[in-house]
């Protein structure tokens, strides 16, 4: 059968795994319809996505990821997936934080395909070395190296001034204030005690304190811009997801000598995780119908998680896998999401859509970035205000 | 030839409030040229277009030859028409534009070539054929639309304004042809003109058109020499006809007459015609046209209704064929129109012939002829 | 009367009372197909929308009616009033700068000048461009860090500041920069036609009257561009109140959502953020301030149309 | 003999004046163009150490070919090339056919007035002002029911749809100023509905269907957001392919090849406007701008 | 009051090939009226245009009062100008239309009141002041027009035209009041116009222009009367001159004379004056203008100059003062004025007094008039 996957990965790394996706795909018998959107972490696809599904011609696959699979699966617009599951033994090999997402009303309708670590901290030891800073492992030594780093005249903290890279960076910063069980009280129960509590007037002051070590032009950078004055030396470091690897990689950079890749200050033993995934939508025909099944099946075998991965920075969900070929960024990651899921430590990133709807983020993004942006309003009005806005999009 | 009647044609534009036809009402005998005059914007172009099909009407009938065919769409009517600003097809050449009407009626193309030469011959612009209408002068662009309609052979013709923008001397010569065209085809013609001259050398009929009203229907002769009203009196001619008040007298023999006062104060009594004893004491308005005041002529003798006066010339404007002298008469301007030899100067006194068996008299508040 | 012609004009090909009222109902016909379809694609959609904005929909459009809640929480949205806020600022200047660089090019323009084709075409290429193509190399030149302020920089004028794009207060105007830099090329063509169209008898009789250049200009032929100026006018603020691609491609509305505008507003509530009631509130507002605009327009239109 | 002085009185200062500020714009005009251009011929290097205008310290036009043929747009990665052919099919028949409906709807609006006419032309305007976004949802539902979903045939309809309120509107204000007496004559001449448009109006429409092919053509091969909704997964306009180009989630920004790109994707319209400029301005002063 | 000399204009359009004004010589006294008449594209606008400045001129000179104004701006030369399109600026009421060009100048603006009542008074413009352009009829515009150039009072007034678009009544009306105007001011006027009757009435001197050259330059009456050449005399008059052909002949007298030959092929003696002696055998164009050829009148004695003969008169026209008929003489048609009172039809023959002592008499060939 055919299937037509909607995605938004386009730039050369990507766009090779998803080639390679395609490659498994046709080896089966099974020909591959492309749709790419790029643009926006995926705005455009999701308004392509919904108008499809409107006509009624919904594609067999859509890269969508985190609550929005809960969205689609309650409008009944996704196929179950636990025959797949089933055989393939996905419970066994997927942690479970992971496949709680991946299902709805305990069917599976979607298929993971990565792990991102969002709260890295990415780091130039060659500046750090030179200004006579050390890499910081919590937010008091981060504002000690990052004073010593604008006094050696290169910015501190590269930034990207977007709505999501900022809530990225709040998010660093809230996971270490809040720490792991108020944090999924105020973004994933949203618990407006905690929303509007102390503890987040804090994490608010700091991440308004962080501004003051970006660079004034950070407003509508690229992250991998931002990556970008790391590697050069402009900056001394990035609080941004695994994906950031693959920009270092591509300048030819080593990990490990040339750059540094520790948690986010304070949130060692800690994970906010990004999963994408690909919800599977119900098809007619029974030839889409296997291949679907076929593409639900390969998406989580072994060699392409390997491929992929390797390509994307991320980490494999499977945790029963072979990891030889990833880099130390990629093992510690993998070693930190293990304990993490036992711990209670690993924890959904909603500044990436994986702990509460598209409309509570998009009211919280406002908010965040209103005020990290804005110079008269407060941590605590801005408290309250997230709590007001997250109430009134429930 | 065909016989056309309007039998009380009323018109009103949508989106207006005024009726611009108040019912007209007009029989034309086949292989007639009527013409139709009157002021801008006193409905001619909406009675033409309404004949042609091209307007609807509010209510009333256009007859020809007996078939009401105030519901046929235009090209049903056979009727041709030559529009003021010409309306030429700018991308045919002056060729295509006057086959069009022919080749749509699918006239086998022998035929349409024939009567192409004949007529591009008559209105002399078979040298133009090939060219775009943008290539042409004025004057040839207006034979060219007169050739369009003249290419086809229809009941009726309707030609509106169709020599305005020419200049004197094309006019005089595309006005003999249409004379001629007329004379030869003898088909029924309606014309529009604001020019008097064409008006009174190329009608059969006159209609004098006010306000959406026919004011008077008549020969030439009828309109210029007894003129319905003060309107049609005054709009036929020119320098238009003199209007002069005047208060009716009895003379010593007892038959009717009144006195003029010139520019110096002196009154001097001028004959009327008898039928104006009725209106003794009354106040009239005297109509004398320009023609009808000129210097004495030796062998124009006095008689009763030819009477001399003297008047003092105030401007005079020789014209090359003649001269026109303007005097007063009871404090109005007054135009004469004198030989163009006859040696004078403005400010003199001159002895002057009034013609009064030609006058017309009207009354002041009606403005209706009282003679008619 | 001599009659030369014996041969009867021809008829005009027979035709049936169906014809005829074909000729009748046939305008009507050629145009019902765009009639239906305006109505349905843009009535129908219109109205399909204003039923969304009195709903619930989040996700997707479902119809569990709300009364005016979308509205009220609209209301009270912060980035709603900004997004409208800006809207004013960046559609009066975007319309009033245009206008006054569009006027002024198309003058000069006028002047006899030489290469007159080419310059014209340069002015005019912008329009042929869309943002998607564009913005990224507006984002650049507006960059403090890349482009202009870097460039005067390194020209050795380290005090320059030109920091617009990321200044939150001042982001809104580079959208204008950029709008005008894409529009008033085309709004210097309808200058410069209208000017063409001036009958130049009455720029003679200004001549004679003893008024200077600048004077003709300033009293006798920008008055007389007045029906130019409805058409840009109404171009321009169709322009601003659609910009999309603009914002999206420059700012994305940031810093913050300093710089969001309505269009922006309405897309990203109804397509990303799940708040598809909300989004429909914002179209039907938009939709309200374009209404303000185009009846005054098609008042004069029709009403100019009289008179003419 | 006063050659030296024209009529006007003008004196050279003023017309120096006039040339410098015109070739000042002009700069200004081309400043992104010629970024766009020389970034496109530059190393990646050459981009993260020069300035934005510096000239390319060695030009290179391996960007042009990698856009061209080798760049990654989803899972393939054969550049924009295959993309074009994509465009030119939705974009020629849009064009025509909202032009030639466009001129028929304008005609009747001008010449044929009934009824209504003239308010149903008031509520047509409206069309032009509608937000694309607003359609995207129901439009979707239309054309699935339609059967025409994701088809190059419904990306058309659409373009046509929302295209054909600016084209009547071209064509009704420039026929506006088409004499009545011509449709008169022709009437009068036997023509019927149709003679008289195909003979008479369409023959001298030749600048204001310049200006609408031009409009509509910009606009439908510019136009991203219908592209990205209603095409098929294998109809995608260029617009969709550069987006998929330019936008990376993951990995390095290839600005340069960014930028060829960009270029390539503009050369139809930028050929258009070189090559029908000159009759834009033509048939704007013909009548359309009247109003 | 100023003098105005144009020494030897020329003038060639910018990517034309043809040379529009060839060389124009006019010295205008102060005070003078000289209108310039001539067909349409020779020139006339093209003159007024480089007097007014708004063309430059390729060589030549223009001087006002003897100083050379070629080289300044139009605002410089104090100069006003009526322009044929009106030319009325379409966004300013009537008044602020006059008023304009006295703003400019910085009149006080209790003296421009009083001249806008003053001019707006005199062309019974005064109840539209408050009124727009598009709101005025074209005859209205058209003495705004004149109102906007009288409003200010200049050295020179410059009229293109200014009469063309009126009516036949208004049009009579507001020649009237250009003269009286002139008479008034005695400014120096230079005047274009179509109409003959208007050039004939108006002008101290008429110069002919026919493509970018003066045919003559002379009173109205000379140029009617002594045409220097074909071209003259044909352009003045309407109906047009009638030219014949004809072989001078000697008679027994051993006066000149020359046969004419009617329709009907008969050949009737006409004498000629005793001037074309030297031509006798010679071809020559006989000038003849309709008023030449009338009806016999009884007091009319047959002078040596003026000869009887009977035509066929073949198209009868009445215009209403008076009817133009058509003869052929020598194979020409020719066109005669009669009384309108006649009684004679078509097709009638008729005795006709021809006027030789006013004939002119042109080189066949030169077209010159070979009198003068
Ligand atoms: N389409 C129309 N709608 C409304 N009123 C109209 C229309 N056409 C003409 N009129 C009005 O009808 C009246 C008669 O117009 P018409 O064109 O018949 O005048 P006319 O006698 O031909 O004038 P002219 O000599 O200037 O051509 C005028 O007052 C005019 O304003
Ligand atoms: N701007 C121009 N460029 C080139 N040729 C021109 C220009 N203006 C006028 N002409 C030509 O110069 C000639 C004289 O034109 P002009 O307007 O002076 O004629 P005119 O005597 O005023 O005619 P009319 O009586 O029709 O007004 C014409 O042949 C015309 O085509
Ligand atoms: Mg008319
Ligand atoms: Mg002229």
């Amino acid at each position: 059968g055919e299937v037509e996957v909607l995605h938004w990965w386009t730039s050369g790394g990507e766009a090779k795994s998803v080639a390679v996706l395609k490659q498994m795909m046709e080896q089966q018998g099974h020909s591959w319809k492309d749709f790419a959107v790029a643009g926006g972490g995926g705005e455009s696809a999701m308004t392509v996505l919904k108008t499809r599904v409107v006509s009624g011609n919904a594609p067999t696959a859509a890269q969508i990821k985190g609550h929005d699979i809960q969205e689609w699966a309650e409008l009944d617009y996704l196929a179950n997936l636990d025959e797949v599951a089933k055989k393939e033994g996905w419970e066994q090999s997927v942690p479970s934080v992971v496949t709680d997402i991946m299902k709805y009303d305990s069917h599976y309708v979607a298929v993971p395909v990565n792990v991102h670590r969002v709260n890295w901290l990415w780091a130039n030891p060659a500046v750090f070395e030179k200004a006579g800073a050390k890499i910081p492992t919590n937010l008091d030594e981060f504002f000690v190296a990052a004073d010593k780093l604008k006094a050696a005249g290169v910015i501190p903290l590269a930034q990207g001034g977007q709505p999501w890279q900022e809530a990225t960076l709040f998010e660093a910063v809230a996971l270490e204030i809040l720490g792991s069980a108020d944090y999924r009280k105020a973004f994933v129960d949203h618990d407006m005690a905690v929303l509007k509590g102390k503890k987040m007037v804090e994490a608010l002051t700091i991440f308004k304190k962080m501004k003051g070590y970006t660079d004034q032009a950070a407003s509508g950078r690229d992250w991998n811009i931002a990556t970008n004055m790391v590697i050069t030396g402009q900056a001394g470091m990035q609080i941004m997801g695994d994906w950031a690897k693959g920009e270092f990689i591509a300048a030819g950079k080593k990990p490990g000598v040339d750059f540094v890749c520790v948690p986010a200050p304070g949130t060692q033993g800690q994970f906010t995780f990004n999963v994408d995934s690909f919800a599977m939508f119900k098809q007619k025909d029974k030839g889409a119908m296997a291949a679907q099944n076929d593409l639900a099946k390969t998406i989580l075998t072994p060699e392409f998680q390997e491929v992929f991965n390797l390509n994307k920075g991320s980490i494999p969900v499977r945790t029963d896998m072979d990891l030889s070929k990833f880099d130390q960024c990629a093992l510690d990651s993998m070693d930190t999401f293990k304990a993490s899921a036992t711990s209670g430590d690993l924890v959904p990133s909603f500044a990436h859509g994986m702990a509460t709807t598209s409309a509570i983020q998009g009211a919280m993004y406002d908010v965040l970035t209103n005020y990290y942006n804005s110079d008269n309003i407060s941590a605590q009005d801005t408290a309250n205000l997230l709590a007001d806005v997250v109430e009134d999009a429930m | 030839m065909a016989k056309l009647d309007l039998i009380d044609i009323r018109k009103t534009y949508p989106k207006s409030d005024l009726e611009t036809l108040k019912g007209i009402n007009i029989s034309i005998e086949p292989g007639e040229f009527l013409i139709l005059v009157g002021p801008s914007g006193c409905g001619k172009s909406t009675l033409m277009n309404t004949i042609a099909g091209l307007e609807d009407i509010s209510s009333g009938e256009i007859r020809i030859n007996d078939v009401d065919v105030s519901g046929l769409a235009p090209k049903d009517r056979d009727i041709a028409m030559v529009f003021q600003s010409y309306a030429l097809y700018p991308n045919m050449t002056v060729r295509e534009n006057m086959a069009f009407g022919l080749k749509i009626r699918k006239t086998p193309t022998t035929e349409i070539d024939a009567e192409i030469k004949r007529v591009s011959e008559l209105l002399q612009i078979d040298h133009l054929l090939d060219r775009k209408p943008s290539q042409l002068s004025g004057g040839q662009q207006q034979r060219v639309a007169m050739g369009r309609a003249l290419a086809r052979r229809p009941k009726l013709y309707l030609f509106d304004e169709p020599l305005s923008n020419l200049d004197a001397k094309l006019r005089v010569e595309m006005r003999t042809e249409v004379k001629k065209l007329h004379q030869r085809l003898g088909t029924t013609i309606v014309y529009v003109t604001h020019d008097q001259i064409e008006a009174m050398t190329l009608a059969d009929r006159i209609a004098v058109m006010k306000a959406g009203e026919v004011q008077q229907l008549g020969s030439p002769y009828e309109i210029y020499n007894h003129p319905t009203n003060m309107f049609v009196a005054g709009f036929m001619g020119s320098p238009s006809m003199n209007f002069v008040p005047i208060t009716v007298l009895e003379n010593s023999d007892a038959h009717a007459c009144t006195e003029l006062t010139g520019s110096d104060g002196k009154a001097q009594l001028l004959a009327l015609p008898d039928k104006l004893k009725t209106y003794v004491g009354k106040k009239l308005m005297l109509g004398l046209r320009p023609e009808h005041i000129s210097q004495q002529l030796s062998h124009h003798s006095e008689t009763d209704l030819i009477s001399a006066a003297r008047f003092n010339i105030e401007i005079l404007e020789p014209t090359g064929p003649e001269t026109i002298a303007q005097i007063t008469i009871n404090d109005h301007a007054v135009h004469c129109r004198l030989a163009p030899d006859l040696s004078i100067t403005a400010g003199q006194d001159l002895d002057l012939m009034i013609d009064v068996s030609k006058a017309s008299f009207f009354d002041p508040d009606s403005e209706r002829n009282i003679l008619l | 009367m001599p009659v030369t012609h014996t041969n009867t004009p021809a008829p005009l090909a027979s035709t049936t009372p169906w014809q005829d009222k074909m000729q009748v109902w046939l305008p009507k016909l050629i145009l019902s197909p765009t009639i239906v379809v305006t109505l349905i694609c843009v009535y129908g959609f219109v109205i399909w929308t204003g039923l969304l904005s009195f709903t619930k929909s989040r996700f997707l459009p479902q119809f569990d009616f709300v009364g005016w809640r979308q509205y009220e929480r609209l209301l009270n949205n912060d980035r709603w009033i900004t997004a409208c806020e800006n809207l004013l600022i960046f559609g009066g200047l975007f319309i009033a700068i245009c206008l006054l660089i569009g006027v002024l090019l198309a003058i000069f323009l006028d002047q006899k000048i030489q290469q007159e084709g080419m310059i014209r075409t340069i002015y005019l290429y912008p329009m042929a461009l869309s943002f998607i193509v564009t913005g990224t190399a507006w984002k650049w030149i507006l960059n403090p860090g890349l482009g202009l302020e870097n460039l005067v920089h390194q020209m050795g004028f380290t005090d320059f500041k030109f920091d617009w794009l990321v200044n939150s207060d001042m982001a809104v105007y580079t959208l204008v920069i950029a709008a005008v830099w894409q529009s008033s090329g085309f709004v210097m063509a309808l200058f410069l036609a209208g000017l063409r169209g001036i009958d130049s008898s009455i720029i003679n009789a200004a001549q004679i009257d003893g008024a200077s250049k600048p004077r003709i200009y300033w009293s006798i032929i920008l008055p007389c561009l007045r029906p130019v100026f409805f058409s840009a006018i109404i171009i321009l603020s169709h322009l601003a109140i659609k910009s999309f691609d603009l914002v999206t491609a420059l700012t994305s509305g940031g810093p913050g959502y300093s710089s969001d505008l309505p269009a922006l507003f309405m897309y990203s509530h109804s397509f990303t953020r799940g708040q598809m009631g909300l989004g429909a509130a914002s179209a039907i507002m938009m939709l309200a301030g374009i209404l303000a605009i185009l009846v005054p327009y098609l008042y004069s239109e029709l009403r100019g149309k009289r008179n003419a | 003999m006063h050659s030296s002085s024209t009529s006007q009185g003008e004196n050279g200062l003023g017309r120096w004046l006039i040339y410098g500020v015109l070739a000042l714009m002009a700069l200004v005009y081309l400043l992104p163009l010629f970024v766009m251009l020389v970034t496109s011929f530059k190393t990646g290097t050459d981009i993260r150490t020069g300035s934005l205008i510096s000239l390319p310290q060695e030009w290179v036009t391996d960007s042009w070919q990698a856009a061209w043929g080798t760049a990654c747009t989803g899972v393939t990665c054969d550049g924009i090339k295959g993309y074009f052919w994509n465009s030119i099919k939705m974009v020629v028949p849009a064009v025509l056919i909202s032009t030639f409906i466009g001129a028929f709807n304008g005609y009747v609006i001008s010449k044929w007035r009934f009824k209504g006419s003239d308010l149903f032309f008031s509520l047509m305007l409206f069309g032009c002002f509608l937000p694309f976004q607003l359609v995207l949802l129901p439009m979707a539902a239309m054309l699935g029911k339609l059967g025409l979903a994701n088809t190059t045939t419904g990306l058309v309809l659409v373009h046509v749809i929302y295209g054909v309120a600016f084209t009547t509107l071209f064509f009704r204000n420039y026929y506006i100023n088409v004499p009545d007496e011509l449709v008169k004559a022709a009437k009068l001449d036997g023509a019927g509905f149709f003679t008289i448009f195909w003979a008479i109006l369409l023959p001298i429409s030749k600048p204001i269907i310049m200006v609408t092919i031009i409009w509509q053509f910009t606009s439908i091969w510019n136009d991203f957001l219908f592209g990205v909704v209603y095409s098929g997964a294998d109809s995608q306009p260029i617009t969709v392919a550069l987006n998929n180009l330019v936008n990376t989630s993951t990995g390095v920004k290839a600005y340069n090849v960014d930028m060829a790109a960009a270029i390539i994707a503009a050369l139809p319209t930028l050929f258009v406007y070189f090559v029908a400029g000159k009759y834009f301005v033509r048939g704007l002063t013909a009548g359309s701008v009247k109003g």
